[in-house]
């Protein structure tokens, strides 16, 4: 018998696949379906303190190898979320609550109020790329990521979870800096900043100009920054960026990855994606004589 | 190469409501596509026409759907898709239920059904003004009846209870409706009373219209994958059917 | 009559196409022979003082949509390079030399022999995201590239570009420094830091583990960052990342790029795509009754 | 899903000759894939056999030819491609010419002529033991005739002088050659002395395979794009043909 269960940052996952935070996760019953569909944790959508209502459309672009969204961090706000929490906390996986915000404070003050609405751990998004004040602005500053994530763990105590972005060099000693601010996991990685431009029309297509490029385009950016994480950090990575299928899961597993994410394989895949990705996993297991998943983490470094 | 398309053909279909014609092939009857005006919105439409020459028909009744009314030939639009899961088209006669521009997403079904003998179509709207398409469909149905909500045209009454007295007239095997969810509430309600299968397009804020975004999803199902268009058993579970709709930020708002 | 004409940074360009860096251009009858086959200008392999055989293979991963290189900068040396220079300045599109080196006088001093050379311009990479001590690592220090800049500048008559990376969150600051430090014209982007890992060898593919994405992978990437350079600095910006059509080009040049580079289409179109993308303009311009391709530049940002 | 294929058959096919079967489908003859030895290095090699189980046949003679001579079934390796053109293989009589491991991409053209009437071939190695597939050749061709430098089979002799022998034997309308490089030269003169037209397949350091890094071209032709297979004249007018090689740093080395 071969398990799929996968156990970090005080975590149990009965497999490691994780919906990503952004996709299918705004309300409570779609994040209890992803459950349901095998996800073996869900993450919220990006949750801040007010209501939020993102950016007008156009908000996604979609391209053969991907996708570039800038939707604007739109939310219901923390208040109203307990209900969607109170929902999904019925799916048969951990949720984990993604946050936003602008001061260690804020995001103090969020990581509580997710504590109580049961979210079995939470996810700050220092990362997004496209919406002022918030995500990669602060996310590229080691100093800033120490104090929010320092600030956060004396908060609370369920796991915290630090989103990365790509879109900076200084990737390693952000991670360093989760770290030493006593960081449970590192999540690798966000979109990459990107755009899309209308010959025809003459202008960028998304509202917001700029987005996030996701999708098999950023696979291997995704996969490079797991891999020099795993050599720099100690604390698990959980990594994210392009996954469609168990062989991308298991090439983010060798690069260093204890669990995975997915995001706009949902949109391209479809909500079998899961399945798909696990069973997979199960088929690597048993065909290379392995029992568990766990034994592929970091494969790649050796 | 052009990443927009040229509207091809505009026609006044009815009060406040424009087809718009353009090369755009593929989509299957029941899906819809995103429709950009650059500089204005993006918002989802249902195909009205499908084949080489699609067509979306469309209901001035904000910004964006006011921006593609005004829309002249040679103008430019950004379509992605199709996306969605359209009419499923059983074998067996069948029953096109439309409320004013829920004509749309019928039409497409009318066209590809093409047996006049084995379809009718209940055409209903506030007033005469609003009745859309009913020559197209009566090239494609030999039955095809009116009503309005003042009598202004055809039977003056709901096109639900159109709808319920030809189920009461004539065996059908499935009922296709489109139209305000109020209407489909009442419609999936007559059908189980007269114990026939339906099926109805729902409509929701979207914003992505692929699948990821969440701002669609009815009780976790997604409008722009798993629908518009739902089976009955689908919508009768649903808590949020014709109760609430959420807004741009994800809240929820009672209907 | 249409004109496809551009100049720019004291250079002027019978097209706005140009050979990108690295590509076809380690000797000079192949830069002649992409000039003849209707590149604007061609841009030489970078090129170090010393000869270099660049990393063993694997250097090269051929993606659905691009390219993940790390070829490790190899290269004759300045020296060998004489010659291929005397064969390349036969061509009838004026060869832009590229040069990497850890230090601002190590570039004046390749700058100073690619100008002997018959170089029409010089281009600094300093972007390069897979050579240890050169390209990114300077490159996404503006202290260091201004100082860069500044040297080659007083160092040489012809027109200084200066590459950049896209994989820091500091590209505009870097823009500016090119600016700052009087820089001709800026070459966005290099390509995106990214590694590939086979499942069944459980190890990375490159010998080098990471290299850069390079294709239709990144091109929102580069389009991103040539907008976003175009509204913050004022000196000329060549566009690359990802052109393989006319569109792409168009878009590039509304993003705000007075010229563009093509790289990876090379490989995955073949040499005519110079010609395709020249066309493409050509019949572009003559759909929408405009007259110089100049015309195009910065439409995006109205 | 693999990235990697399996080895499914090793044969010895002469000293220090090794071929390595493998699923792996796609190729026109002449066409060559990127071989990856996970851990070693990745080099180009013709493909000796195409269709569903391909296969490279390679020469022992440096780190990467090594570590593939001893690989066993079930080792695994990387294969990337078909990349480069092949032989272009004209209707009429044809000369199939191979020194030593040469022979390789000629076999895939011998499969596809398939004629045995149309084809004939001439083998050389430096002696008996380095003469590979004259077997494999003799069931497509009807005269396969062979030669050694040290007369240990066949003919005492270069390849070239064989060929030339034949040319003078019997009409031809096409030559196809590979081995080295001064070898080919050769054969192209005596081709032009006998007024056949000819193609030969080269050989160059190759880092990328797919026509970017410049490694391989010779006089600016890449031979992983345009080549490894070029037509006579094209080889006629290059300068660096039978004359110098590039190497890693992209400098220029004397044959
Ligand atoms: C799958 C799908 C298919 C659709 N097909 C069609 C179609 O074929 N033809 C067509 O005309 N429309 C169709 N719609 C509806 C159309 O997308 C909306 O009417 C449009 O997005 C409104 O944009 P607006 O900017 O014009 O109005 P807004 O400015 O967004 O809204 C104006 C006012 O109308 C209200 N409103 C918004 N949407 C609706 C709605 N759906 N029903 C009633 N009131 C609403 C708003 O609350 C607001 O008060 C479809 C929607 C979906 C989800
Ligand atoms: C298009 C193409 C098709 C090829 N097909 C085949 C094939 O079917 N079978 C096959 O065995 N080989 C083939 N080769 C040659 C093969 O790629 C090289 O032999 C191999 O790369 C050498 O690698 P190595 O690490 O074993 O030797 P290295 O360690 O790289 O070299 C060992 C020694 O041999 C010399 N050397 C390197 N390459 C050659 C060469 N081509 N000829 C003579 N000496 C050389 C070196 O200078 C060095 O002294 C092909 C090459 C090309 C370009
Ligand atoms: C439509 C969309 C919305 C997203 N929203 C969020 C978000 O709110 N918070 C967040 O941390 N990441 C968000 N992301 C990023 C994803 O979680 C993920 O990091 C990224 O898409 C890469 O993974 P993928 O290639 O599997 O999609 C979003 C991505 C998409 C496509
Ligand atoms: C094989 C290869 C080698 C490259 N070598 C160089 C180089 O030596 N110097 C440089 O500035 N850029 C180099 N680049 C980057 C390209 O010039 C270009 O910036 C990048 O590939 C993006 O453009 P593309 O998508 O058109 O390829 C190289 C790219 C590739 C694919
Ligand atoms: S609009 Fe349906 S998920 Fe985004
Ligand atoms: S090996 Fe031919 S161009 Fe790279």
């Amino acid at each position: 018998m071969t398990s799929l269960t996968v156990t970090f940052a005080g975590l149990s996952l009965r497999n490691p696949t994780m919906l990503a935070s952004g996709i299918m996760d705004e309300t409570g019953a779609s994040m209890r379906r992803m459950a349901e569909a095998g996800a073996g944790a869900v993450v919220t959508k990006s949750i801040g303190r007010e209501a939020r209502d993102g950016y007008p459309n156009p908000t996604l672009v979609e391209l053969d190898d991907g996708y570039i969204n800038a939707m604007g961090l739109p939310g219901p706000g923390i208040d109203a979320f307990e209900e969607e929490m109170a929902e999904a906390v019925k799916g048969p996986s951990p949720v984990i609550g993604s946050l936003f915000a602008a001061t260690p404070d804020d995001f103090a003050f969020l990581a509580q109020r997710m504590q109580r609405y049961g979210a079995a751990a939470v996810e700050l998004n220092m990362s997004c790329p496209h919406a002022k004040g918030y995500g990669m602005e602060i996310g590229v500053d080691p100093d800033m990521v120490r104090s929010i994530v320092r600030e956060v763990k004396r908060a609370v105590d369920i796991p915290v979870l630090s989103k990365l972005t790509p879109n900076t060099h200084r990737l390693l000693e952000v991670g360093k800096a989760v770290e030493e601010g006593g960081g449970d996991a590192i999540v690798a990685v966000n979109t990459v900043k990107a755009m899309a431009i209308s010959v025809d029309a003459r202008r960028p297509v998304l509202y917001n100009r700029t987005g996030g490029l996701s999708g098999p385009a950023i696979k291997g950016v995704g996969l490079r920054c797991v891999y020099e994480l795993y050599a720099a950090v100690d604390v698990p990575i959980i990594g994210v960026g392009g996954i469609e299928t168990a062989d991308d899961a298991l090439e983010y597993m060798m690069a260093g990855a204890v669990a995975v994410q997915i995001g706009s394989a949902v949109g391209r895949k479809g909500i079998g994606v899961f399945d798909q990705v696990t069973n997979g996993m199960t088929k690597y297991l048993e065909a290379n004589g392995m029992n568990s998943i766990g034994e592929v983490v970091g494969l790649a470094h050796e | 190469m052009s990443d927009l398309v040229r509207i091809e053909e505009v026609v006044e279909q009815g009060r406040g409501i424009t087809t718009l014609r353009f090369r755009f092939s593929g989509g299957t009857p029941g899906q819809f596509v995103m429709v950009w005006v650059p500089g204005v919105d993006e918002v989802p439409m249902s195909l009205s026409y499908q084949g080489e020459l699609a067509g979306i028909t469309v209901k001035n009744i904000g910004e964006a759907t006011a921006a593609l009314s005004s829309l002249r030939e040679g103008d430019r639009i950004g379509v992605r898709g199709p996306y969605g899961t359209g009419w499923m088209i059983p074998k067996g006669r069948i029953l096109c239920v439309g409320g004013g521009v829920g004509m749309a997403p019928l039409m497409s079904a009318l066209d590809a059904i093409n047996e006049p003998s084995s379809v009718d179509v209940a055409i209903g709207a506030r007033d005469a003004g609003e009745i859309i398409f009913d020559e197209r469909a009566k090239g494609l149905s030999h039955d095809v009846r009116i009503s309005t909500d003042d009598g202004s045209r055809g039977l003056k009454g709901t096109v639900v209870a159109l709808a319920a007295s030809m189920m009461a007239e004539k065996k059908y095997d499935m009922v296709l409706g489109c139209g305000p969810e109020i209407m489909l509430r009442y419609l999936l309600a007559a059908c189980k009373d007269a114990g026939v299968r339906c099926q109805v397009s729902l409509e929701r804020l979207m914003k992505c219209g692929a699948g990821l975004c969440g701002s669609c999803v009815v009780d976790g199902l997604r409008v722009c994958v798993e629908g518009p268009v739902f089976f009955d058993e689908q919508v009768e579970g649903m808590s949020e059917f014709g109760r609430c709709k959420r807004t741009a930020s994800g809240g929820m708002t009672r209907a």
